[in-house]
């Protein structure tokens, strides 16, 4: 009876008890999950366009951070070294669309996504070798980020936001739209669109694959940028991100491996049910279930909808 | 067709070479080989760099100005571990053959799996300040050091110093005190003790545990300290979890001058985040480069472009750390020197050696380094010396001392050294005896 | 033109389907064993046994178990880490709980918990399918790894978490512990890896591994025909963990020799084996050797071979470079050959049995 | 239940007033229809007439909403597929569904997977009861190998096969389980005269030598007609009509619906 008690009564008590903390919980859980919400954006683009399981989205996140802090310490000032981190990301886009993709082209999709492993490695040594592998603070200051803190007392305590936090969810939303905006209005998103439906199709209509490959990598790779400085300004520049970023893979299955408000409610709900599973219920069992409480979120809602939150139900035909 | 060939071509290639590993290259007899495993990739990269500088560079400084040890060269090698415990293992493999004095392994992960290796290939392990705290019994664990203090040394010492803030160990009783630790060997040792002292003192004692995949995530485990409110944190981080448990704490508006850790965290991981003044953190040795020996590194290997350590960063205090570990390497080279009469040691020669190091304020003097570090003798009976030590506080700018050396409990610790130690043998059925003489000294 | 098949005939159904029914490969078979059994153990190098030959060995081994499941049966699983680690919990566990019983027995059985285990966590790929599959067994993975830090049971309530191998014997020769020989390690290791590799190339090559791969290429087909998708399907887990799980005590107690454990199995390690059965030939046994070969040899050949040729890097750089290369070289080999060096190995001896002519 | 316990001639399964829908579109609507043992039996009618949806809910892949299926005298509405193929049916598919990384002796040597019982021991060993199986089996292989005239591609993989020789294979692996009722989806599609003919004559000996039940969906109208025994017809998930050839082919409904409009 005591361990029903604790499981299923004590942790609502304790939210009634503290609201504040409560309000405070779902507050950093909505930002972490802004956060894995973003890295999944870059994934959903890329697996809608090119039906790549990229895995390297994680360390692009980290290898994009990493580079433009780096090339601040090298003493680019920050407005520069903003733009050549999109020039390298362009590159970047680009040496994969030539290198990677095209060789690989109709191969199955379990080779594609190794190649994304391939990609990992890469880009791991390489800002290691450029970089160093010491983590780095962001350059939050010289790109006018701001910090600090607002506390907002209610409740009968207090909720702090940290103003890079709310910076992050404008940013996310602002993000979400301009691409929303670039898909629905102008020609290489109806393009890219039709990509998505249907390569063949699209190939028929005389539209590109080659370079609507390299706009969308680009455009993950933008996503990546600005995913890395968010959560460098949260903590630091490191290569431990790259393990944070795996957290957008139960995101996807939430989600959807192709919808974009899937990713954005599938970060939502487990950035707040990974805090709330960590604060509530991780001391009944010594803490710490943050690692896989997300991965079992995704898992249970795999069960009753094997396809995914907004996913189509499947039928299967012979 | 031609380029499939040509990737079967290299491949074959790649596989030859492997093969040519057979016999890595002995190194020339009269100099004497220290391999020191280092990391200066991956997640812990950013506590690694400045430790692998400082080891290599006062041992290079010794190469340069001295000739080396009692006039013999230093083979100074490194070894990239990546903090990880395979390529950890690869690296000793490695070295093995080329007769090490002992190795360095820098992980309490890698320590544990070379702790059993150590007597059977007569090598030393010196894991300063590291490792498995057990190993500080000289009589189980002859061929492991682990100076100058174990980590439930490091618990005690920060238990007494929150006493006297408290106003005395007894004003404990009733207090709470949080631990928010690496969720992996190190972070988990020092738990028992904890909870002993805990039970004992009358103190609460609230754990937050940090999966390592986590480091870089923690607002759940700070949002908790939030509610529990503990009286004082303690903290045993290591690499990216240190800077990012400083800013959450900042983030909560948690007093930083009740926040304390053990010695891990360096200058990287709080310079920069604002509203970390006050934090406290354990050391032992001095800071800066206001010593002769700091004086000839720069001179003579950091000006020379010989380091990989930009100029500024020498003094630092995890560079400084690595110095103390170069420190511990020279003197058990050249006790040994003087035991054995021999120029060039090994690894049996290099055993005796630490456990005849004697650092006291002439020794430290007479090496350059005057008041670098408390006192430090070490015996055959114990490896690790329980030195104290101090706390010192970031000003915003930099580590400023602000305690004496404070002395840790070994009436707590030392019980439960023994039984550590003594279920370890019991473990690992077939531990042997120590065989091993002990030296007068 | 030595390698010709022509005037093998075959009289009888046994012989034709056996496993080498060409009289020149079982002679390479004997010559590749003859090498790995006398000649390495007597000639090789400390180094060679110790960082090259035996996490081949492990690491071929636990390959061969994702390669059931991933290249045979068309499951990808990001779990295997966890599973070896379950296998050498379960290995330490049992030999501390009853160590009169040998160590070898123990690491074949522990293989039957992680067996347990795997298809515990094999249950949900009945529903799911695919890449989110995948992203299924990563719940097992990372919750598995916090089962090794959070039950001090399983580590029999160590303060540092470590596993500690204590001494053990087989005919009065040491295998584990401090003292045992890195030839007596190997030897035990390498005859597991062939037993269970014969034992796997009998399997796949029978009823069950043709229902494996019946469920892999068209799983509905499968299904009409009598095949039971979700037996099949935990049975190819069962297989898949039991191979993982002798694997990982293998890893600790003949490799490591005990050690902080947990971190060893973690979500790197279930990528690496991916990596080393996709680059290796999904669906071959002799791929999952080639990928082993490939993925746990190159680095260590890369870091410590270009220098022992006189190409001089640093420790930290050839770290950074071992990574561009490894990145590098699995694009290279994907875009080669997408089916893997085994497929390349098959060309090879193509050609070889055309030879001289082109085809 | 038994195999014997059904006569020749007597009803094997007989499909009662099912319905099937997806979601909201109906693709089977309360047909009723059966078939005998030891006919060939045809189901034909325009593309999107429902009659794959058919075969599939005969075989248990489908679960129709309402109707009840009875084959060999046992009633059932919902049934896996699996269980279905251990009673005796088998079936081949419209688009070639067989194992493309097997070679065509692994194919049907899959197709034996449920007459084989040896243990995992005997199979972890390849020995003794396990081998002696692997051969009984590979005889029996063999024997239909050798009554399909594929001996030459036994050990190709199935992938590498012109869609002919595919077609081919997977009516060997279904026979291979010796059904008491062989469902074949159109197994002439895309095929040339030739092909059909070799194809048509392999059905019609499987009917006569082997004694089994065949149940076939195709558009060649001439071969169906050839063939079949008794023919159902299917409009929009309708049954339209139902009779020997010869009076489908006189039915005004079937010949508006239908046969009137090209094919």
């Amino acid at each position: 009876m005591d361990i029903l008690f604790k499981v299923l009564i004590d942790p609502f008590l304790q939210m009634g008890a503290m609201p504040d903390l409560f309000v405070q919980t779902i507050w950093d859980g909505f930002v972490t999950g802004v956060l894995y919400a973003l890295i999944a954006l870059g994934f959903v683009l890329i697996f809608k366009a090119s039906g790549v399981f990229n895995f390297a989205q994680g360390i692009m996140v980290v290898f994009a951070g990493l580079t433009l802090v780096g090339l601040y310490e090298m003493g680019l000032p920050a407005p520069l070294a903003l733009l050549v981190t999109l020039g390298v990301m362009f590159v970047l886009a680009l040496a994969i669309e030539r290198v990677v993709l095209r060789p690989l082209v109709n191969q199955p999709d379990i080779i594609l996504f190794m190649a994304t492993f391939g990609i990992t490695y890469f880009l791991i040594g390489l800002g290691e070798l450029i970089f160093g592998g010491n983590p780095k603070q962001m350059i939050t200051d010289q790109l006018f980020l701001p910090r600090g803190a607002i506390e907002v007392k209610m409740l009968g305590g207090f909720v702090q936001f940290q103003k890079i936090d709310i910076a992050a969810a404008v940013i996310a939303v602002v993000m979400i739209v301009a691409l929303a905006v670039f898909f629905q209005k102008t020609r290489i998103g109806r393009a890219l669109r039709a990509v998505a439906d249907s390569h063949k199709a699209a190939l028929s209509v005389g539209i590109s694959l080659n370079q609507i490959w390299v706009i969308v990598w680009f455009t993950a790779g933008i996503v990546a940028l600005v995913t890395g400085i968010m959560w460098g300004a949260r903590s630091d520049v490191s290569f431990g991100l790259q393990v944070i970023a795996l957290k957008a893979l139960p995101v996807l299955i939430l989600g959807g491996f192709t919808s974009v408000p899937g990713a954005i409610v599938g970060g939502l709900i487990i950035g707040i049910g990974e805090k709330l599973g960590e604060f509530y219920w991780g001391p009944l069992v010594g803490g710490g279930i943050e690692s896989w409480l997300a991965y079992c979120i995704a898992l249970g809602f795999l069960l009753f909808r094997p396809q995914g939150l907004f996913g189509d139900k499947i039928i299967e035909r012979i | 067709m031609s380029s499939r060939l040509k990737g079967l071509g290299l491949a074959a290639s790649v596989l030859a070479s492997s093969l040519m590993l057979g016999a890595p290259q002995v190194v020339a007899q009269e100099s004497i080989y220290v391999p020191l495993f280092t990391y200066r990739t991956g997640p812990f990269a950013g506590s690694g760099i400045p430790i692998a500088d400082g080891m290599h560079d006062y041992l290079q400084m010794l190469n340069e100005r001295d000739g080396g040890i009692g006039g013999v060269k230093i083979a100074l090698d490194e070894c990239e571990t990546g903090y990880d415990t395979k390529k950890g293992l690869e690296c000793y493999d490695a070295v093995k053959p080329k007769n090490p004095v002992m190795v360095n392994p820098w992980s309490t992960g890698i320590s544990l799996s070379l702790i059993p290796k150590a007597s059977v290939d007569k090598i030393p392990v010196l894991s300063m300040a590291y490792g498995l705290s057990a190993s500080a019994r000289g009589d189980v664990f002859p061929w492991v050091f682990n100076p100058p203090a174990t980590y439930w040394d490091g618990l005690a010492m920060i238990i007494r110093y929150l006493g006297t803030e408290s106003g005395g160990l007894e004003k404990l009783k009733g207090k709470k005190i949080g631990y928010i630790y690496f969720d992996g060997g190190f972070g988990k040792e020092p738990i028992p003790l904890f909870e002993q002292m805990a039970k004992e003192m009358g103190f609460e004692l609230k754990l937050y545990p940090v999966p390592p995949g986590e480091m870089q995530n923690q607002s759940s485990q700070w949002l908790s300290v939030r509610r529990d409110r503990p009286d004082f944190m303690v903290m045993y981080g290591w690499g990216a979890m240190n800077p990012t448990a400083i800013k959450e704490a900042v983030k909560i508006n948690y007093p930083m001058d009740k926040f304390v850790s053990i010695w891990w965290p360096g200058e990287n991981d709080i310079n920069g985040t604002e509203g970390a003044k006050g934090f406290k953190m354990l050391n032992w040795h001095g800071i800066g480069t206001d010593y002769p020996a700091l004086k000839d590194i720069q001179k003579l290997v950091v000006d020379k472009g010989l380091s990989k350590s930009p100029k500024e960063k020498v003094g630092e205090l995890l560079y400084n750390r690595g110095v103390y570990n170069a420190i511990l390497i020279a003197e058990g080279i050249a006790q040994a020197q003087k035991i054995t009469g021999k120029k060039v040691v090994d690894g049996s020669d290099v055993r005796r050696g630490l456990e005849n190091i004697n650092l006291d304020e002439a020794r430290f003097k007479a090496i350059g380094l005057p008041a670098f570090a408390g006192n430090l003798q070490l015996t055959c009976k114990d490896h690790n010396g329980h030195r104290a030590a101090f706390i010192q506080q970031w000003d915003g700018a930099k580590w400023v001392k602000i305690t004496d050396f404070i002395e840790p409990m070994p009436e707590k610790v030392k019980p439960a050294l023994d039984e550590a130690a003594k279920e370890y043998g019991e473990k690992n059925a077939g531990w042997p005896k120590r065989s091993e003489a002990c030296d007068k000294s | 033109m030595f390698y010709r098949e022509t005037g093998q005939f075959k009289t009888n159904y046994a012989d034709d389907m056996a496993v080498f029914p060409i009289l020149q490969d079982r002679i390479g078979i004997g010559l590749i064993l003859a090498v790995a059994f006398v000649l390495i153990p007597l000639t090789g190098s400390n180094f060679l046994l110790s960082s090259v030959m035996i996490p081949f060995l492990v690491f071929s081994l636990a390959s061969i178990g994702l390669n059931i499941l991933t290249g045979y049966t068309g499951l990808i699983s990001l779990g295997t880490g966890a599973f070896m680690g379950v296998g050498a919990y379960a290995c330490y566990k049992l030999t501390t709980l009853f160590p009169e019983v040998n160590i070898v027995v123990w690491i074949v059985m522990s293989g039957f918990v992680s067996a347990l285990v795997g298809v515990l966590f094999g249950l949900p790929s009945l529903r799911i399918k695919g890449f989110y599959l995948a992203v299924a067994t990563l719940a097992a993975q990372f919750f598995l790894q916090w089962c090794f830090t959070r039950i001090p049971w399983l580590y029999n309530y160590n303060t540092s978490g470590a596993i500690e191998v204590g001494q053990r014997t087989l005919f009065g020769i040491d295998v584990t512990g401090a003292k045992a020989s890195l030839e007596a390690r190997y030897m035990v290791l390498l005859t597991l890896v062939t037993v269970l590799t014969w034992v796997a190339s009998n399997l796949m090559h029978g009823r069950i591994g043709r229902s494996f791969m019946a469920v892999r290429d068209m799983d509905i087909a499968a299904e009409l025909m009598g095949i039971d998708l979700l037996k099949t399907k935990l049975l190819a887990f069962a297989v898949s963990s039991y191979y993982a799980g002798v694997a990982g005590a293998a890893m600790m107690f003949l490799w490591y020799g005990g050690g902080e454990a947990n971190d060893a199995f973690n979500i790197n390690q279930s990528f690496l084996i991916l990596f080393m059965v996709i680059i290796g030939g999904l669906g071959s046994l002799i791929g999952s050797f080639f990928g082993a070969a490939f993925i746990s040899m190159l680095p260590t050949v890369l870091k410590f071979g270009l220098p022992a040729l006189g190409i001089p890097l640093a420790g930290a750089t050839a770290e950074h470079l071992t990574y561009i290369l490894v990145g590098a070289l699995i694009i290279f080999f994907l875009i080669v050959e997408p089916h893997g060096l085994a497929r390349l190995w098959q060309i090879g001896k193509q050609k070889l049995r055309m030879w001289p002519f082109p085809y | 239940m038994t195999r014997e316990s059904i006569q020749k001639g007597e009803v094997l399964l007989a499909v009662d007033q099912v319905s099937l829908s997806f979601g909201g579109v109906k693709a089977i609507t309360d047909v009723s229809f059966d078939i005998r043992k030891g006919e060939i039996r045809a189901i034909i009618g325009p593309n999107g007439a429902g009659k794959t949806s058919m075969l599939n809910v005969i075989n248990g892949f489908y679960h129709p909403q309402q109707g009840k299926i009875t084959f060999k005298g046992q009633t059932r509405s919902k049934m896996r597929p699996s269980v279905a193929a251990a009673q005796g049916i088998a079936r081949t598919f419209q688009n070639v569904a067989l194992f493309k990384g097997m070679s065509t002796l692994d194919n049907i040597m899959s197709g034996r997977t449920l007459k084989m019982h040896s243990n995992f021991f005997w199979q972890c060993l390849r020995h003794g009861p396990a081998m002696d199986e692997e051969i009984r089996h590979r005889e029996f292989v063999e024997d239909i190998i050798d009554f399909l005239e594929i001996q030459a591609i036994r050990k190709v993989p199935v992938g590498k096969l012109p869609y002919g020789l595919q077609k081919r294979v997977e009516l060997g692996r279904a026979l291979a389980m010796e059904p008491d009722l062989l469902l074949l989806d159109e197994p002439m599609a895309g095929m040339n005269l030739e092909e059909k003919e070799d194809m048509s004559r392999f059905i019609i000996d499987v009917n006569t030598q082997y004694g089994t039940t065949i149940a076939l969906i195709e558009h060649d109208m001439g071969v169906v007609m050839d063939l079949s025994d008794r023919v159902v017809v299917l409009e929009y998930g309708r049954k339209l009509a139902d009779g020997t050839p010869d009076e489908v082919k006189a039915d005004q409904n079937v010949i508006d619906a239908y046969l009137g409009v090209a094919h």
